[in-house]
């Protein structure tokens, strides 16, 4: 078992060598993603050109998720094995995982004001998306709330495993209160047969925005190991 | 581990960035009173509260023999205001006259002992935090400062019952300042830096 | 000290502090007297379920505020901590007692919000139900953030923050319960939802809130 | 070029998600590229 000393000796280095190619892939990526969204992709029969708002909307929605999950798995690390780099990842996976949930929703209701008419409709999707912020904002505010840097770790820990619990209940029991309440959503872009253009964009800007996510974290996670080592 | 209630490895723990202590090694022999000793802020209430498992050290580790039980008493007397001193203690202790008897050798008059503890003066209400010693048949007691804020009568009650403790075979780990007025022989001293 | 013993000195010391312990039904009924000054008496029922799990949730949520606050303050936690029974337990007693002192009289006060929203008797009924099977899986889950902002500056507000997000899955299943029942159809399976949430709280709910203590302490 | 930049009579709702998530990208570089100055300055 690696001493934690160790494991951050290796881990500075080597996060520091994998940086720039995270960058560079999430430039690149994302360059390729939008030339391929806003040019080659075919124009939306029912939607026109508006449609084009999904190729940053469901990115965005798939990175505010997949950065919970990732910071579910740091706190469980974190509860099992006190690991430093665990607990700096999942300080600071916190902001990014909100920014990415916050252009979810402004993304979404920008896409909505044209197709519904409304800035704002408390569809299933945009509903749960507006539960998770709030969720990351209560994981940010303890977070900042604790001034001891490893015990704020596992509070927001043990906050996040309990929060990884309770999200699939919150989009479940919304999915069926809305069905209750709310027409169907019109968010089935193209329906199930997506065209492979509009597919390939949608891969494309995922994996920007996760290399993305990689960069900045890497980069956060060195300035901890930087300013605890003084 | 025959003979010691705890024995301590090479602890070290670090407050933030400051590290109060690091590499410390002791142990507890039966009927022995180790004395903690060092200026405030040097890490006293921490080591108690790492020895107790409150809290837990970054490095090396701690001994307890598992057939013996503690009791913690900490600078805060962890009594309820709107109880009175008998409600407080039949939690540890069920029958009323038990708790009555610890009261009393404590040295709290009787007329105290139904009234709610926030009509009692801090060194009363430090009396009946500490008068749970008089009540519990622990081995080893965890004291954090005991005698801070108590009069010349209750001091030597508490020194008598320590001695009676240590001499069948208790110990105790005692963060304190002053001399322990017990014999020397069973004291052993650890200063902090 | 024992859970049993640990039970009835809570309820004892609940008791106690009775002028405390009826603040968060004042602030429930408060609330609740609020809707029928401003909407008009037509809307009232269709409001009532809405407005009375809203409000009961917040008033819960207020009364967790010192759920562990004051002992936290007084050394008292500590104790619970180095007892040798197992904390879950006592936490759960702890729990308990709450319930008893916070939550049951909520249910005292439904004839008086029924009145007031002209709620007719089997839809009050249906109300009950739906926050005796809600109310104990919010109390805990309000009780883990309480453990987690128990030392902190601004817990109350931060306690509030973590919960109502992760809470909306209660309240909407016990709204559905009170739609379902209104439209006439069985409610059975929201209510099962409920019931389910109240089991696995019950059951992991004390070892988290013990872990969470630990934490907070430590 | 000019048609590729109305967007079929929805620019401002195309450009302003695009420009919101370009800012809000830049936004969080930002920060941490102020956080990593201010460790290695002194």
């Amino acid at each position: 078992m690696i001493k934690h000393y160790d494991s951050l000796k290796i881990f500075y280095p080597l996060a520091g060598r994998l940086m720039p190619w995270f960058g560079w892939a999430f430039a690149l990526l994302g360059i390729f993603g939008l030339y391929w969204g806003l040019f080659l992709a075919p124009i939306d029969a029912v939607q026109g050109e508006a449609y084009r708002i999904m190729f940053v909307h469901v990115p965005s929605a798939w990175m505010s998720l997949m950065i919970y999950a990732v910071m579910t798995i740091c706190a469980i690390t974190i509860l099992l094995r006190r690991s430093k780099i665990a607990e700096y990842w999942l300080l600071s996976s916190s902001s990014i995982g909100a920014s990415f949930t916050f252009l979810t929703l402004v993304t979404g209701s920008l896409w909505g004001r044209p197709m519904w008419g409304t800035w704002w409709v408390w569809d299933a999707r945009l509903t749960s998306e507006l539960i998770l912020l709030f969720v990351y904002l209560g994981i940010i505010a303890l977070g900042n709330a604790i001034p001891e840097k490893r015990k704020a770790a596992q509070a927001v820990s043990m906050l996040t495993v309990v929060g990884s619990i309770n999200l699939p209940i919150i989009k479940f029991s919304v999915d069926w209160w809305t069905t209750l309440h709310q027409p169907a959503s019109i968010f089935r872009a193209g329906g199930s047969a997506i065209h492979p253009m509009m597919l390939t964009a949608l891969l494309l800007m995922a994996a920007s925005f996760t290399c993305y996510y990689f960069w900045l974290i890497l980069w956060r996670v060195r300035i901890q190991i930087r300013e605890n080592k003084q | 581990m025959t003979g010691q209630y705890v024995k301590i490895e090479k602890i070290a723990y670090t407050y933030g960035t400051r590290s109060l202590f690091s590499d410390l090694s002791f142990n507890l022999p039966h009927g022995c009173v180790l004395q903690i000793m060092g200026k405030n802020g040097s890490g006293k209430t921490t080591l108690l509260q790492l020895i107790s498992g409150i809290k837990t050290c970054q490095e090396g580790t701690i001994f307890w023999d598992k057939t013996i039980h503690y009791t913690y008493i900490g600078h805060k007397n962890a009594i309820k205001g709107e109880l009175s001193p008998i409600e407080n203690l039949k939690l540890y202790n069920p029958s009323d006259n038990k708790c009555r008897q610890a009261l009393e050798m404590i040295g709290l008059e009787l007329r105290h002992h139904l009234r709610p503890c926030y009509m009692l003066s801090a060194g009363q209400q430090r009396k009946v935090a500490l008068s749970r010693l008089f009540l519990s048949d622990a081995h080893v007691w965890l004291l954090d400062e005991p005698f801070t804020a108590l009069d010349e009568n209750t001091k030597n009650r508490m020194t008598l019952h320590l001695e009676k403790h240590t001499s069948n075979g208790g110990s105790a780990i005692i963060a304190a300042h002053e001399p322990l007025k017990i014999q020397k022989s069973v004291i052993k001293k650890l200063v902090i830096k | 000290m024992t859970p049993s013993r640990y039970f009835i000195f809570c309820l004892r010391l609940l008791l106690r502090q009775r002028r405390e312990v009826a603040l968060p039904l004042f602030f429930f009924l408060i609330v609740l007297s609020l809707f029928p000054m401003v909407f008009p008496a037509k809307d009232l029922p269709s409001l009532a379920p809405a407005v009375l799990w809203i409000t009961a949730l917040l008033s819960i949520l207020l009364s967790l505020n010192n759920l562990f606050r004051e002992d936290v303050e007084d050394g008292f936690l500590t104790q619970l901590l180095l007892s040798p029974a197992p904390l879950s337990s006592l936490i759960a007693m702890k729990l308990l007692a709450h319930w008893i002192a916070y939550v049951l009289p909520l249910f005292i006060a439904l004839p008086l919000f029924g009145l007031w929203y002209r709620v007719p008797t089997e839809n009050l009924l249906v109300l009950a139900s739906s926050l005796a099977l809600g109310t104990p899986s919010l109390l805990i889950l309000g009780a883990i953030a309480a453990a987690l902002s128990a030392g902190l500056k601004q817990g109350g507000i931060l306690l509030m923050l973590i919960t109502l997000p992760l809470a909306t899955p209660i309240l909407l299943f016990s709204l559905t319960i009170t739609d379902m029942a209104a439209n006439g159809l069985s409610y059975t399976a929201p209510a099962y939802f409920l019931l389910a949430m109240a089991i696995v709280s019950a059951s992991l709910g004390p070892l988290v809130i013990s872990a969470s203590l630990r934490i907070s302490i430590s | 070029m000019m048609s590729f930049l109305e967007m079929g009579g929805y620019a401002v709702y195309v450009w302003s998600a695009y420009g919101v998530t370009l800012l809000v990208l830049a936004l969080n570089i930002l920060t941490v590229f102020l956080d990593d100055s201010k460790t290695t300055a002194p």
